[in-house]
C-alpha cells in the first residue's frame, strides 16, 4: 500500500484498517489481547490527542490501542535515535522530522504536513503595557521565548524577529524557555511582560491575551506540524491507519478547536 | 541544706524516696541502675518528678503541689556528671568559663577567676588542652572547677570515680575529701562503691530499686547496717538466711549451721551477716563460740590481704569468705566468729 | 565558551547553601527540640516531603507563591521594591528550596547523636539555652552538620527544575551552569555541554573532596582517643 | 483520574530502591574498606557527583549509555533480550541512578558511626569477613542505613527529569506520579494536578513517618541504657 | 606458650618491646596510654607491626622478616575487649555462638556446645537476654564464653574489670582466678590495676611509654620493684629522688631526710620508694633508725583502713603517705622506716 493511497477519506481507511485489523489479528482479539501502538508528539499536541483523537480513533478502531508521549519534539527526535520504539511521530516543527527521515528512522514517503500554527506575542491578561503590535515586543523589559536550541516555538520566534532585525535586541532582555510550558507560565504569572508561543498554547490558558500575530512574510516557512510513520514500527498498518485518520475530516475538526489550522487550508 | 521528697515513674521500677543533706557529705549508695543518677538529675532540675518537693535551704526549687520548678539554670545547684561531660570542644580554660557565664562579669574578671581557679584546682599549666588530651584526674579537676566557677551552693557527685582505676582512685578521693572540707554548701556524693562512700561522706542513705531503705550515720551504718540490702552494700561478703532458734541464737541455712548472737534477736530478723574480717582462725581445742570446721578453701591474694573461702565441712553449702592480714600464712580447718561481729538483718 | 553560568553558579550555589544550612539547622533544631516522639516524627515526615516534590513541580508552586500577582511576591515587591521572579535571587530561592530536606535531616541525625548529658552540665552551670546551643550543641554537630551541607550544597549546585520556573534563564543574569548545559543537551551541542558538565563536576568535587579532607583533619585533631 | 501513574510510581519506587539500597550500601561498604583515608576521600567525592548533575542531564547521559545502539544498551539487548530504555525498567534506572549518592552517603555515615572493635571482636572469634558484614556490621548501621533508604525512596518517588529523559512519558507504561504532576500542571489542569500531588506527598508521608516511627520502636528495644 | 618481640611507630611514641607468656597468667602493668591495649591487638592480629616476630606455641603468627601475616581468624588467638565488645542485637546465646562459626559443625552440635558453656559460665536462665539488659559481671561471663567457644589456644584479657564498680570487682576476680587455673593454653591479662595484677598473674612486666620496662615474678616485683616505673605502678606512694650519701646511706631530696638503707647503694640509684604501709609510728624515745618527725597530717578512713598524709616537720616538702590498720587511732609525731623497707630504684 503505497503513501498515496493513504490519502483518501479518513473515514474509508478507519474501516478498511479495521477491516484489515479484524482478518490479521483476529485470533489475537479472541484472546482479548490489543494490538498497541505509540505516538510521539509535541507537547503542544498532548490535550488534542489525549482528550478526544485518541479516544476517537480507539473507537472505531477496536483492538487497537493508543498509547502518547509528548515531550519536546527536540527531545522526543533524541528519543526515537536512540531506541523509543513509537509508531508514529508528530513533530512541532520540520526540522526534527527532515532530521530522523535523513537519518532513516523515518519513512520519508509518509510525512505529511498536517497542521500550521501561528506564532503569536502574548502579555498576560492584565498587563496594561499597551502593546499592540508584534514590533512592541520591544517595548517590554523582560520577554519570554523557547529556547531556539531546543524548542520548535523558539525557532520561529528567533527567525520572525530576525527578519523583523530586533533579534538582538529582544535576546538581551529574554528568558530562554525549555519549553513552551514555561514560556507561557512565566508569562501568565507575570514573570515576563511579554511572550512568544504558538497560538494553539495561548489557547489554552486564559490568563494570558494574544496581542498580534507574527507578520506577514517575517516567516520564510510558516510553523509547520509534520507527521511520520517511525521506520522500524512493528505495526505499521496500525500505524498507518492511525496517520490516516489523523488527516481525516473529523481528526481535523478536532485540530481546529485546538487552535491549529489545517496545512491544506493555508 | 538540701531536702527532697519526690516520687517518680521509671521504665522498670517507681523512684520513691525522701531525703536530707545538711553540711558535709551525704553519700547514696546502691546497685547499678537503682536510681541513684535519676535522683540527682531530679534534685539538678534535669528531670521532672511526677510529685514531691525539692528544698535548698529556704528556696523551693520543686513543689508539684504549687506548680514551682525552677530551670536548671537557676537552681545554683552543681552536678558533676559521671563521666563529668566536659565540653569536649572548649580547651580547661574555656571549660571552667563555662561555669561562669551566668555571672554577667566582663572579661578581664572573668579571666581573672579562671586563672583563680586553676591554680586551687592545680590544673596550671593544662589551661589550654582539650579534655581527651589530659588524664581522667586532671578531668576530675577541671569538672570541678566549672561547678565552683558557677558559684554553686549544693553540688551533687555522681560516681565521681567510676571512670579511672585504682592506680589514680585513691589520690583523687584523697583531693575531693579536702575539697569536701573547704566548700560551705552540701553535698551528694552518689556511689556504688562502699570504699568511697567511707571515706567521703558523714551519713550515707542506702537505695533500692527507686527507694530509700534505710539513711544514717555512715560509721553507724557499717558496723550495724540492719538492713540485707545495706549490709550486702557496705561489703559484707557472707550473708546467709536464718530461722530463729532462740533469743540468743540462729540457724543459718545457706551455711547450715547454728550461730549464738551478741544481741537479742527480735522476730523482724530474716538474714544474718558477717564480714570477712571477722571470720577468724580457731585455735585447735580453744573454747570458742561459733566454731565451724571448713573444707580446704580457695585461696587468692593481694598486696597486703589474703582472700580465702571456705564451705562448712560437715554440711557443705554456700562459700564463706574470710580476709586477713597477709602476715597470717596457715589455712586454717576451723573457724570462729565473735556472737558480737553476727550483724543482725531485717528484709 | 560563555564564563557567565560558571559565575552566577558559583554565586548562587555560595549564597544558597548559607541560606540553606541556616534554615535546615534551625529547622532541625526546633525539631529536635520536641518533647514529643510523635511530634518529631510528624514533623520529620512534613520536612522531608519537599524532596518528593519534582524539582520543576516545586518550581511552579514557588511561581505560584512568589510570582509578582500572587500574595507573598506582591508583598515583597510593594513593600521592599525586590522583585523575586525572574531576579538572581530566584536562584538562590530554587536552590534552598530543593536541597532544604536533604540538609534539615542530616542536621536532624547530627543533633541527635550530640550526648544529652553536655548540654544538661550546661544547663546546670547556668549557661542560657542559646549558649547551650552555640557553644556545645552546635560544635558537637558540627561533623553532621558539614556533611549535610556538602549533600545540600553538590544538591543545589545542579539544581535545574524550579531554578528554570522561577528564574527564567536569562544569560547573564539568572542562566546557572545546569541551565547552560541542558540547553547544550538539548541542542545536541555535546562539547559545549562536556565543558559545562565538566566545571560542574569540578567544583562539585572539589567542594566535596575539600570539606571531606577538612572534617578527617579536624576528627583528627578531636577525635577521643581510641581506646 | 487515571490511576495508572500511582501503580506505576509505587511500583518503580519499590523496586528502585532495593537497587539503591543494595547500590548504595555496597558502594559505602567498599569505601569503608579502603585503607587509606585519602582515597576514601576521593572515592566519597567521586560518588556524590551524580547529585550535581542536573536530572535532566543525567537522563541524557543515561540515554546515550543505555540507548539500545549505544554498547551497554546494545549488549543488555543482545545477551538479554532486555530493552532498557523507554520500558518500565527505565523509570527504574532513573530513579536508582538520581537517588544513589544519597543513599551512598548516609550508608557510609552509618557504617563510620558502628564500633570497629565490634568488627575485631568477630575476627579474633574466627569469624569469616562475610560474617561479620552482616552479623555484626550490617545490624549496627540499621538505623543509618534506615534512614538514608528514606530519603532514597523520597528522592526516587520524586524523580522526573531523567525519568522523562529515558523512560519517556508513555502512559501506562513509564508516566510516574510526578510526570502526570507535570502534565496536568503544564495543562493547567491545577485540580488533577493537586490530587496527584496530594498522592504522591500522601505515600511519601506514610512511608517517612512510618519508617521513624519503626525506627523509633527499635531504638527503644535495643538502645543503651541511659546512663 | 607466646613469644612477641614487635615494634610499631604510634602517635606520640613507638611500641618496642618483648614479651613472652609460658603457660598461667603473665599480667602487664602499665599507665593509661602506654601502649597495653596496642601490644594485645598486635598479638591478636588486629593492628600490624612494623617490625618483629609473634609465635603462639610452635606456629608463627606473624613475622615482618619472612612476610607472615596470618589473620586473626586462624591465630586462635581470644581477645577479651576492655568493654566486652559484645554484639548488641545478639542475645547472650547468640553471642556464644558467634565464636563456634569457624568450626562447621551443625546447628545441633553447636547448640549443644553453648548450652554446656551456659551451664559453664553460669548463665543459665539468661540465654534469650540481650547485653545491654545484663549486669557487667553477666556480660563479662559471656564474653568470656564467647571466646572459649571460639577454641582460643591463648587469651588476651584487656583490662577486664575497669567497667564495674568494687562492689562487683572482687567476685569478679575470684571467678577469673578460677577460670585461669583451669585453662590450658596462655593468658595475658593487661591492666593499670596492680591488685588485679597482683591477685591473678603469676609474672608480671611493666610497661611505659610502649616499652617494656621490667618482667619478673609478681611477687618479685611487688616486694622489689627495682625500677622507678615498677614501683610508682605497683602501689608504692612515697616516692623520691635521691642522692647518694654513702654505702648504706641516700638524701631524699622531696622529703629533705637522709635515709638509712638495708642494701648496698649502687651508683645507678636515683631514687628509692617506700610503700605506705611500712611506714610506722615511732614511740617517743626508742632508738630507731629513720626517724622523720612529722607535721599534723590529713587523714582519711576506709572500713578496714586509715590513710595519713604528712610532712618532715624540720624540712617541709613533698606529702608523705601512711597507711595502717584500723586498730590504731593516734596520730604520730614521728614516723620512722626499716632500712630493709627502703626500695632503691633506678629511673
Ligand atoms: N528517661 C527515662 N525514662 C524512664 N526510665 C529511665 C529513663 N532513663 C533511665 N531509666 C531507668 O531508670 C533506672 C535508674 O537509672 P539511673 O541512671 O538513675 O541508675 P543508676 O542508679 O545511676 O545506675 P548506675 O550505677 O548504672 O549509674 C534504670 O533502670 C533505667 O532503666
Ligand atoms: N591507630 C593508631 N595509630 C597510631 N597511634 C595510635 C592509634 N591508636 C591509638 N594510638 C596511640 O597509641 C597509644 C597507646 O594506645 P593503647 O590503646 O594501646 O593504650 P593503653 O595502654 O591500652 O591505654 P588505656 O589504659 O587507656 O587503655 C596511645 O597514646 C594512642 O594515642
Ligand atoms: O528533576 Mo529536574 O525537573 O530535571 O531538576
Ligand atoms: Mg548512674
Ligand atoms: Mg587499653
Amino acid at each position: 500500500v503505497g503513501l498515496a493511497g493513504c490519502s483518501s477519506s479518513g473515514g474509508d481507511s478507519a474501516d478498511r484498517t479495521e477491516q484489515e485489523n479484524a482478518a490479521k489479528d483476529g485470533a489475537s482479539q479472541e484472546s482479548g489481547e490489543e494490538t498497541e501502538i505509540l505516538v510521539a508528539a509535541a507537547a503542544s499536541l498532548e490535550y488534542a490527542y489525549e482528550e478526544e483523537l485518541i479516544p476517537m480513533f480507539e473507537e472505531q478502531n477496536p483492538g487497537v490501542a493508543v498509547k502518547g508521549t509528548y515531550d519536546s519534539s527536540g527531545k522526543l527526535q533524541t528519543q526515537i535515535e536512540e531506541g523509543l520504539e513509537a509508531d508514529v511521530f508528530m513533530s512541532a516543527a520540520t526540522q526534527q522530522m527532515d532530521a530522523l527521515t535523513e537519518e532513516g528512522f523515518i519513512d520519508g514517503d509518509s510525512v505529511k504536513d498536517l497542521l500550521e500554527n501561528q506564532i503569536v506575542l502574548i502579555t498576560s491578561a492584565d498587563n496594561e503595557l499597551g502593546l499592540a503590535e508584534f514590533t512592541d515586543i520591544t517595548k517590554a523589559d523582560t520577554i519570554a521565548i523557547g529556547d531556539p536550541a531546543s524548542v520548535p516555538a523558539g525557532q520561529y520566534a528567533r527567525e520572525v524577529l530576525t527578519n523583523l532585525r530586533i533579534w538582538d535586541e529582544v535576546l538581551a532582555k529574554s528568558s530562554l524557555g525549555t519549553n513552551v510550558t514555561e514560556v507561557l507560565n512565566w508569562v501568565a504569572e507575570g514573570s515576563a511582560q511579554a511572550g512568544i508561543v504558538y497560538a494553539t498554547d495561548a489557547a489554552t490558558t486564559d490568563k494570558v491575551r494574544v496581542i498580534a500575530q507574527a507578520p506577514v512574510g517575517s516567516l520564510a516557512e510558516p510553523a509547520i506540524y509534520p507527521a511520520g510513520l517511525v521506520a522500524s514500527s512493528a505495526h505499521q498498518e496500525e500505524a498507518r491507519a492511525f496517520l490516516d485518520f489523523l488527516q481525516s475530516d473529523e481528526a481535523m475538526a478536532v485540530f481546529a478547536e485546538y487552535g491549529f489550522t489545517s496545512h491544506a487550508d493555508a | 541544706m538540701l531536702r527532697a521528697d519526690i516520687s517518680k515513674k521509671l521504665k522498670n521500677f517507681d523512684l520513691d524516696l525522701r531525703f536530707e543533706a545538711e553540711g558535709g557529705c551525704l553519700g547514696i549508695l546502691g546497685p547499678s541502675g537503682c536510681g541513684k543518677s535519676m535522683t540527682l538529675k531530679a534534685v539538678a532540675g534535669l528531670v521532672r518528678p511526677d510529685r514531691g518537693q525539692i528544698r535548698r535551704d529556704d528556696r523551693v526549687l520543686f513543689d508539684s503541689g504549687r506548680g514551682i520548678d525552677l530551670p536548671p539554670q537557676k537552681r545554683k545547684v552543681g552536678y558533676l556528671f559521671q563521666h563529668y561531660a566536659l565540653f569536649p570542644n572548649m580547651t580547661v580554660a574555656q571549660n571552667i568559663e563555662a561555669g561562669l557565664l551566668r555571672s554577667r562579669q566582663d572579661r578581664s574578671a572573668r579571666r581573672e577567676r579562671v586563672e583563680k581557679l586553676i591554680r586551687r584546682f592545680r590544673l596550671e599549666g593544662l589551661e589550654n588542652q582539650y579534655p581527651t588530651h589530659i588524664s581522667g584526674g586532671q578531668q576530675q579537676r577541671t569538672a570541678l572547677a566549672r561547678i565552683f566557677a558557677s558559684d554553686a551552693k549544693c553540688i551533687l557527685l555522681d560516681e565521681p570515680f567510676s571512670a579511672m582505676g585504682s592506680y589514680l582512685r585513691e589520690e583523687m578521693q584523697m583531693e575531693l575529701a579536702r575539697m569536701i572540707r573547704e566548700f560551705e554548701g552540701c553535698m551528694v556524693l552518689v556511689s556504688h562503691d562502699r570504699d568511697e562512700i567511707y571515706r567521703l561522706c558523714g551519713r550515707t542513705m542506702i537505695m533500692e530499686k527507686g527507694r530509700d531503705v534505710i539513711c544514717d550515720q555512715t560509721q553507724v551504718l557499717f558496723d550495724q547496717p540492719r538492713k540485707l540490702a545495706a549490709a550486702r552494700l557496705t561489703g559484707c561478703k557472707n550473708i546467709s538466711r536464718v530461722q530463729k532458734a532462740g533469743d540468743f541464737q540462729v540457724y543459718a541455712d545457706d551455711w547450715n549451721v547454728m550461730l549464738r548472737t551478741g544481741t537479742k534477736v527480735s522476730d523482724t530478723v530474716t538474714h544474718v551477716g558477717i564480714r570477712a574480717h571477722d571470720i577468724l582462725p580457731a585455735a585447735r581445742g580453744e573454747d570458742v563460740p561459733n566454731r565451724i570446721r571448713v573444707l580446704p578453701a580457695e585461696k587468692v591474694s593481694s598486696p597486703f590481704e589474703w582472700t580465702l573461702i571456705f564451705q562448712n565441712r560437715d554440711h557443705p553449702g554456700a562459700g564463706i569468705w574470710m580476709k586477713s592480714d597477709r602476715s597470717q600464712h596457715q589455712i586454717p580447718d576451723e573457724v570462729t566468729v565473735d556472737p558480737s561481729k553476727i550483724l543482725l538483718l531485717e528484709e | 565558551m560563555d564564563l557567565s553560568p560558571i559565575l552566577i553558579s558559583a554565586k548562587t550555589a555560595a549564597v544558597s547553601i548559607v541560606f540553606t544550612f541556616f534554615l535546615g539547622t534551625g529547622a532541625a533544631f526546633c525539631v529536635y527540640r520536641m518533647r514529643h516522639e510523635r511530634w518529631k516524627i510528624l514533623w520529620d515526615g512534613l520536612l522531608t516531603l519537599p524532596l518528593v516534590l519534582p524539582p520543576t513541580v516545586a518550581g511552579f508552586f514557588l511561581l505560584y507563591i512568589f510570582g509578582v500577582r500572587r500574595p507573598v511576591g506582591a508583598f515583597f515587591l510593594e513593600y521592599f521594591g525586590v522583585k523575586i521572579a525572574f531576579s538572581w535571587g530566584a536562584t538562590v530561592l530554587a536552590a534552598v528550596a530543593i536541597s532544604f530536606p536533604l540538609m534539615y535531616r542530616s542536621a536532624r541525625g547530627a543533633f541527635e547523636q550530640v550526648d544529652r548529658n553536655l548540654m544538661d552540665a550546661g544547663r546546670t552551670l547556668g549557661m542560657s539555652e542559646w549558649q547551650i546551643f552555640h557553644r556545645v550543641l552546635m560544635p558537637g554537630a558540627v561533623q553532621g552538620l558539614l556533611s549535610g551541607g556538602i549533600l545540600a550544597f553538590a544538591r543545589g549546585l545542579g539544581e535545574f527544575g524550579a531554578t528554570a520556573m522561577i528564574a527564567g534563564n536569562i544569560e547573564g543574569r539568572t542562566r546557572t551552569l545546569p541551565l547552560a548545559v541542558y540547553s547544550d543537551v538539548a541542542a545536541g551541542n555535546m562539547e559545549s555541554a562536556g565543558r559545562y558538565v565538566l566545571i560542574l563536576v569540578l567544583i562539585s568535587f572539589i567542594v566535596v573532596t575539600g570539606m571531606g579532607y577538612a572534617t578527617y583533619v579536624f576528627q583528627r585533631f578531636t577525635r577521643r582517643e581510641s581506646r
